[in-house]
């Protein structure tokens, strides 16, 4: 039971990533018609807006370490905490759900300048032009963020007070055996929120419901006269903001490097297909399904009978999916069905 | 006279709507037979329903003696029953010579023929019956322009060719003055009066009433769906049900 | 098109003249040494390849270094298991991966568009990740499939052939090393099986079939009623293709006995998207350059450091020298594929074409300026896609 | 310059295929020919050139990038050393030693450099470029043992010593030995022979064991040699779970332990991935478990300081082994850390010593043979018997070219006096106690001419 307990949570932790990530993609989509290869490299580009916030507030002073007297060594203590003391420190410690307040807003403008500035000039180009150009941009950003950070994983722990993990069990009464990371918890939550957040939006406002009458029918919301286009940069600017707050919150997870965003594209682009091209909904489910499916594949029980499958169940159902029902889950009819 | 497409009881429904009932029709060999009537009557999903697009849901569409319903639409065309479209569909990015070669070669090669080795450039016979085709539209001279850069004019005229080298039993023509101006219009009504096209076997689907009247030897009418009359077009004009249904609507176009 | 064609024997004669002559004309680049010019010559084939299906039926494939890796694989269990000579690893590796890309092509020709891109891509991932973990004991996983000194080699060994104790032999093709003449020989091996997987795809593009290929391209509704069947076509393009990568794979082994799962994986797969559009999807020659260029980046421009891009710019006042040092240097040595990510989106934005395109504008250009009747010409096609615009406007 | 060298190895083979008796007789085209090099020529002969160049193949990328940048620091400390500049480091607690600071064999030290991006394709392909294209004379470096395999297995086929970078694998010295190829660093099997003791002492006979395992050659030897000798000492292994390099987020792996019933996690992960498999552990609340009525225990077999460092907390109290470290009090360690602390402010890890160490040992058996021809060279390492190099007496044993010293047990430090204080040696193994027989691991080294 308890076993079965923590992969669920495991799998709705890998999910809320994925539906996330696949949120966004599919919100440009399904409005803008966009296939956004460039999309993992959004989340990567977020979660380096923690790790250049948390360098930023970290900014130390060298002093020498007396400690090693073999040769002369340098510590680092960060001017926060050399002015502020505990308090400096505690911001320092605090730095990843901090830099979400910087991270909204440069990925609002990295949105806007990528949608005002490539994305645009491609809405009329087939779906492989789009593909090739945004693939371009995407090892473009990855090689930027490469060129400054280096190649290699910076780690970007979570704040102390979270650092640790929660008796998840004892807390429902279950066993107390049953542990879960507390970051992992606030991660599913989080993107609860985020979903949620996207999808009152959508729902409760005119702008969401142009948005959504966008997606259903295109042309005839152009023929409105509704000024589209500005609606489509919003649109745009969303979608890189839901990915960059996932790959912020994501990085204590995972130590941000410059190649996360490909490993995440693949994934999220099968996310999408699985959900239903343009389908938001469809891609929220089928984020978490896949997050959970992939969990229980990767059981030793389930890997005994069927060697391998925790790395292909994903691709598997992928393929499934498109060979039968290629509008997928919760796709409208008739989108790319040919 | 012996019929070469025999379309009988044949209904389909799209959801709610009732899109063809009950629909029967004649088409004999050697004439040009024109369907028209309002948008919207079926008479889209009537030709689709011909050539292997939609399937019905009952009734029989025989062509030569053989089904036709639920045959793939490649094979239909080697049956001998080839669609020419209402807005053009032509190879764009190749050119006309090239558009025309490739009906030829289906002609020639049937549904698949793996044929890597072969080379365009010495297939003489079927370059010449290509450029023959082309003069006879009068497109000779474009032969290596990319058909996507040809006037709207010229592209019907290549979709005509296409369409006549294949030599089919029954050619079916969605439309072929649609959007055109009056000499363009004229222009294809002599096309399609002249040469090779006059003796083929023709069902045209039009609502141009000049076009209809300057080509057809037998009209039938559609009208939500269902056929209400078909006669020469002597009969048609004269038929008050016609009249009420189709053409007192038609002036107003 | 028709220029393209104009001869076979002259295209095929100035072809394997550049090819042959590489070791030569490429020493002032410092791109002279065996193991890149039999990389030009391995992924060029492999691009040639490529190109036949992306290029002449325009179904982009995300996953077709799945066969260049099954190829790899078969080939070395082909040295490893039957004999050393290359020309037997060759031929099954090339079958093999034609079998791996009939099955996967099979199922993903079902979906068209981007749909397909993704069964692809999803195919070869499985593939890829597979071979990293289950299937080890046929790759060998991350360290990568090697032959060993006591493989038992049965096809040697039965005719006579033994090579215990004399460590780990090399492959041969009927005698001769393939590292021999300082490895040379492997780069020339190569270079002829390139000529003749280039000689190939020329007779696909001249061909009816490639010409029908070129029409699903344009138009796949219209060859349907046509009267084409047009799944075995495009099934037919993706086995050709599909084979053509397992060639270039099983190559890869001939010269240097080892596959790893590393070169399955879906961004291997957009590396040969990369040198195909680069170079100029649906022309002969463009893939190849793409993966001459690409190649050439990877291996050269990635180890220059700035000590030689102060030499490059030496010639510079110092404060220029030194600036242009700063500008250059994030886009060689380790920034290379900044260069490449950004050169590729440029050729998607401005030169859909490729450097092809390029080329041909370069010469239309210089044509319009230096040649009258030509300029007559160029302007006649003008006015008539400005024609063609209009019409399309009115409708 | 290139026609010419065509044209001698043309030769060669020509004369080799006459002087055959095998290629007069050979019936079908379909034998094997060997391709040998004149006693005075070989591959990249520095001949009248003024300097040598060597090649360094390290990880700039990937899982193990931390290990490769401090590899590649070492060795270009290794080469100011043996060019004459520096303080001389080891060079001057090396016995027997040769090397006089002017180079090698009087000619002076310049070096390139590869990514190995941890991938055998492109680690091989690097070594190539280097080989072929800038002339390389011997290849050194690398941080993961796939790749020390596929390096050496080609420098076998090129003719290229490849001194072996950090590789932990039995593999490279065993099954995959070559004769071209040397290790310095120790192996699985000797972590396996110097930790089982020790594990004895600490945690009992009665341990259930849970592997999870980096899907490669040096994670399926670890993993072997760590089982066999736990299940001498009586532990049962519970699972041995392998787990794709790189991973990055080890979840799905971390929690089927929990509910295993395993009291023990023995992470054969190395760099990055054991960072964060390590801390993932923790963070799933492994170390606060009590299982079988015992403490949950981490094992991480194959330590290192950068790792500890990138762990944390988390390393403190965890038990492993390892190569060296920098705390070792002898002269030699002591000199070495001095001058690489000196140059970078940092102490070296042990991928930098095994380094380091491998330079200068490739220099002097130059220097000892006399000749950069490798065969000779070759013959010198083989049964070389050295000090002074941090790691006590140390042999290059002949059968299989693998370096026999003493290991070092440790454990992360719970009080570290400095930020780099990380491990504290929990027992220094002798020799004697990890010492195999060569035949234990198989493999045939292959000839020395090629």
């Amino acid at each position: 039971m308890d076993a079965i307990l923590i992969q669920i949570l495991n799998g709705l932790d890998k999910g809320a990533a994925y539906a996330l990530i696949a949120l966004g993609l599919t919100l440009a989509f399904g409005t803008l018609g966009i296939v956004n290869f460039a999309h993992g490299a959004l989340f990567m580009l977020g979660a380096f807006c923690a790790v250049t916030f948390s360098k930023v507030i970290s900014f130390s002073k060298q002093i020498k370490d007396e400690s090693v007297t073999i040769f002369d060594a340098y510590k680092e203590i960060p001017y926060l905490e050399i002015w502020w003391g505990d308090f400096g420190a505690l911001i320092v410690d605090f730095a990843v759900p901090l830099s979400i307040i910087v991270a909204i807003p440069v990925m609002i403008l990295v949105g806007i300048i990528m949608e005002r500035g490539l994305i645009k000039h491609f809405y009329k180009r087939t779906h492989a032009e789009q593909i090739l150009v945004t693939f371009g941009l995407a090892i473009v950003i990855q090689e930027i963020i490469k060129h400054f950070f280096g190649a290699n994983p910076i780690p970007t722990p979570a704040p102390d007070i979270v650092s640790g993990s929660a008796a998840v069990g004892a807390l429902v009464g279950l066993s107390e055996n049953l542990v879960y990371p507390w970051w992992r918890l606030i991660y599913i939550v989080f993107s609860g929120l985020i979903i949620f957040a996207v999808f009152a939006f959508l729902q409760f406002t005119t702008f969401g419901m142009v948005v959504r009458a966008g997606m259903a029918d295109r042309e005839t919301v152009g023929l409105l006269g509704i000024n589209i286009q500005k609606r489509f940069t919003i649109v745009f600017a969303i979608a890189a903001t839901v990915a960059g707050l996932a790959g912020v919150m994501y990085s204590p997870i995972l130590p941000p490097d410059y190649h996360m965003g490909m490993d995440f594209l693949v994934l999220s682009f099968v996310v999408v297909v699985v959900g239903g091209m343009g389908s938001l909904g469809g891609a929220v489910a089928a984020g978490f399904l896949l997050g959970v499916l992939q969990s229980f594949a990767s059981m030793n029980e389930v890997k005994s009978i069927l060697p391998g499958i925790d790395q292909i169940i994903i691709y598997l159902v992928a393929v499934v999916i498109l060979l039968v029902r290629p509008r997928g889950l919760m796709g409208r009819e008739g989108v790319f069905e040919d | 006279m012996t019929n070469i497409l025999e379309i009988k009881g044949v209904n389909k429904t799209f959801g709610g709507l009732h899109a063809l009932r009950d629909v029967n029709l004649e088409i004999y060999e050697g004439e040009t037979h024109a369907i028209i009537g309002p948008n919207g009557a079926g008479k889209s999903t009537l030709l689709n329903c011909c050539i292997g697009k939609l399937i019905p849901d009952d009734g029989s569409v025989t062509f030569n003696g053989n089904n036709m319903i639920g045959v793939d639409a490649h094979d239909i065309n080697h049956a001998g029953m080839v669609r020419v479209f209402q807005t053009p569909e032509i190879f764009p990015e190749l050119s006309l010579l090239e558009n025309v070669l490739i009906p030829a070669l289906a002609k020639r090669d049937g549904t698949f023929k793996f044929n890597p080795f072969g080379d365009i450039f010495n297939e003489k016979e079927i370059r010449e019956e290509a450029m023959a085709t082309l003069a006879e539209f009068g497109l000779e001279g474009f032969s290596e322009d990319h058909a996507g850069s040809m006037s709207r004019g010229n592209k019907r005229r290549l979709e005509l060719a296409m369409g006549l080298i294949q030599k089919p039993k029954l050619l079916l023509l969605d439309e072929p003055t649609a959007g055109m101006a009056r000499l363009d219009t004229n222009n294809t009504i002599d096309l399609l009066k002249t040469g090779k096209m006059r003796e083929m076997t023709k069902v045209i689907i039009e609502h141009d009433m000049h076009v209809v009247f300057s080509l057809a030897d037998r009209i039938s009418v559609l009208a939500r769906g269902h056929i209400i009359a078909t006669g020469s077009p002597e009969e048609i004009k004269n038929d008050p049900k016609v009249k009420e249904a189709y053409l007192g609507e038609g002036d107003h176009e | 098109m028709k220029n393209l064609f104009k001869s076979n024997m002259s295209i095929m004669l100035v072809f394997s003249a550049i090819v042959l002559t590489a070791p030569i004309w490429l020493t002032p680049l410092g791109a002279n040494y065996p193991d890149l010019l039999q990389k030009f010559a391995i992924f060029g084939l492999f691009a040639v390849g490529y190109n036949i299906l992306f290029g002449l039926t325009g179904y982009l494939s995300f996953g077709h270094a799945a066969f260049l890796g099954v190829g790899s694989y078969t080939a070395v269990w082909s040295l490893k298991l039957l004999s050393m000579n290359v020309f037997l690893g060759i031929i099954l590796g090339t079958i093999m991966s034609g079998i791996f890309a009939l099955a996967i092509g099979y199922l993903s020709l079902r979906r068209s568009g981007i749909y397909f891109s993704i069964l692809t891509l999803a195919f070869a991932q499985m593939a890829y990740s597979l071979a990293y973990s289950v299937l080890t004991p046929i790759t060998n996983g991350e360290t990568g499939l090697q032959i060993a000194a006591n493989d038992p080699r049965y096809l040697d060994s039965l005719v006579g052939i033994s090579q215990q104790g004399q460590g780990i032999p090399s492959t041969n093709f009927f005698g001769v090393l393939l590292k021999s003449w300082d490895g040379y020989f492997g780069f020339y091996f190569a270079a002829v099986i390139l000529i003749l997987g280039f000689y190939l795809s020329l007779r696909v593009f001249r061909s009816p079939f490639g010409l029908k290929l070129r029409a699903i391209k344009s138009n796949q509704t219209r060859m349907t009623y046509t009267g084409f069947n047009t799944r075995p076509y495009l099934l037919s393009a993706f086995v050709i293709s599909g084979m053509y990568a397992g060639l270039a794979g099983s190559l890869m082994v001939a010269i240097d006995p080892l596959a790893g799962a590393e070169r399955m994986q879906w961004t291997a797969s957009g590396e040969v998207v990369l040198m195909t559009i680069l170079g100029g999807v649906g022309t002969l020659i463009g893939p190849m350059l793409g993966a001459v260029v690409i190649k050439y980046f990877e291996n050269i421009f990635s180890a220059l450091n700035n000590s030689e891009l102060h030499q490059v710019f030496n010639f510079l006042p110092s404060f220029l020298e030194e600036t242009m040092v700063f500008i250059v240097s994030p886009f060689v040595g380790s920034g290379w594929h900044l260069t490449l990510g950004a050169l590729f989106m440029l050729v998607v934005i401005f030169l859909p074409g490729g450097m092809m395109e390029g080329v041909t504008k370069i010469n239309s250009f210089l044509k319009r300026k230096f040649g009258k009747t030509d300029a007559e010409e160029s302007d006649v096609s003008i006015q008539q896609e400005v024609q063609a615009k209009a019409q399309q406007g009115g409708e | 310059m290139k026609k010419n060298d065509t044209n001698k190895s043309r030769r060669t083979f020509l004369k080799t295929a006459t002087a055959s008796s095998i290629a007069a007789t050979a019936p079908a085209s379909m034998f094997y020919i060997k391709d040998a090099f004149a006693a005075e020529d070989f591959r990249n002969n520095p001949k009248d050139s003024k300097t040598v160049t060597l090649g360094f193949n390290v990880p700039q990328s990937g899982a193990y990038a931390d290990e490769g940048a401090d590899e590649l620091r070492a060795f270009k400390l290794a080469v100011k050393h043996l060019n004459g500049e520096g303080d001389g480091g080891m060079m001057n607690t090396m016995k027997p030693s040769m090397l006089k600071g002017n180079g090698i064999l009087g000619k002076k030290v310049a070096y390139v450099t590869g990514d190995t991006q941890t991938k055998s394709d492109a680690a091989r392909a690097s070594a190539k470029r280097m080989i072929e294209k800038d002339g390389a004379l011997m290849i050194s470096g690398g941080s993961s043992s796939g790749v020390a395999i596929a390096v050496q297995g080609l420098c076998q086929e090129m003719g290229t010593i490849f001194m072996a970078g950090l590789t932990h694998s039995n593999d490279t010295t065993g099954k995959d030995k070559r004769r071209y190829g040397f290790r310095h660093f120790f192996n699985t099997e000797m972590s396996g022979a110097s930790l089982g003791p020790v594990l004895e002492k600490e945690y009992g006979n009665e341990r259930t064991a849970y592997h999870l395992t980096a899907d490669y050659t040096w994670g399926w030897s670890q993993q072997g040699s760590i089982k066999k000798y736990t299940e001498e000492l009586g532990w049962k292994t519970k699972a041995a779970v392998k787990t794709p390099v790189g991973a990055g987020d080890f979840s799905q792996f971390i929690t089927p332990v929990l509910n295993s019933g395993a009291d023990v996690l023995v992470l054969n992960h190395y760099g990055k991935d054991m960072v964060n498999s390590l801390t993932q552990a923790v963070q799933f609340g492994l170390r606060d478990k009590q299982v079988n009525g015992k403490d949950f225990q981490i094992v991480v077999p194959l330590f290192s300081r950068l790792m500890a460092q990138g762990a944390g907390d988390n390393i403190k109290g965890i038990l492993g082994s390892t190569n060296w470290n920098w705390s070792l009090k002898d002269a030699g360690s002591q000199a070495f850390v001095k001058s690489f602390g000196k140059e970078y402010g940092n102490p070296p890890s042990q991928a930098a010593h095994t380094c380091y160490v491998q330079t200068l040992l490739y220099a002097n058996a130059c220097e000892m043979a006399g000749t950069f021809y490798p065969p000779e060279v070759i013959k010198t390492l083989e049964g070389y018997k050295f000090d002074g190099m941090g790691n006590g007496a140390t042999e290059y044993r002949a059968e299989d070219h693998q370096c026999f010293k003493d290991v070092l047990v440790v454990r992360g430090n719970e009080k570290p006096s400095s930020q780099f204080d990380l491990l504290e040696v929990v027992q220094e193994v002798p020799r004697a106690q990890v010492e195999y027989d060569a035949s234990l691991l198989g493999g045939e080294l292959g000839p020395y001419k090629v």
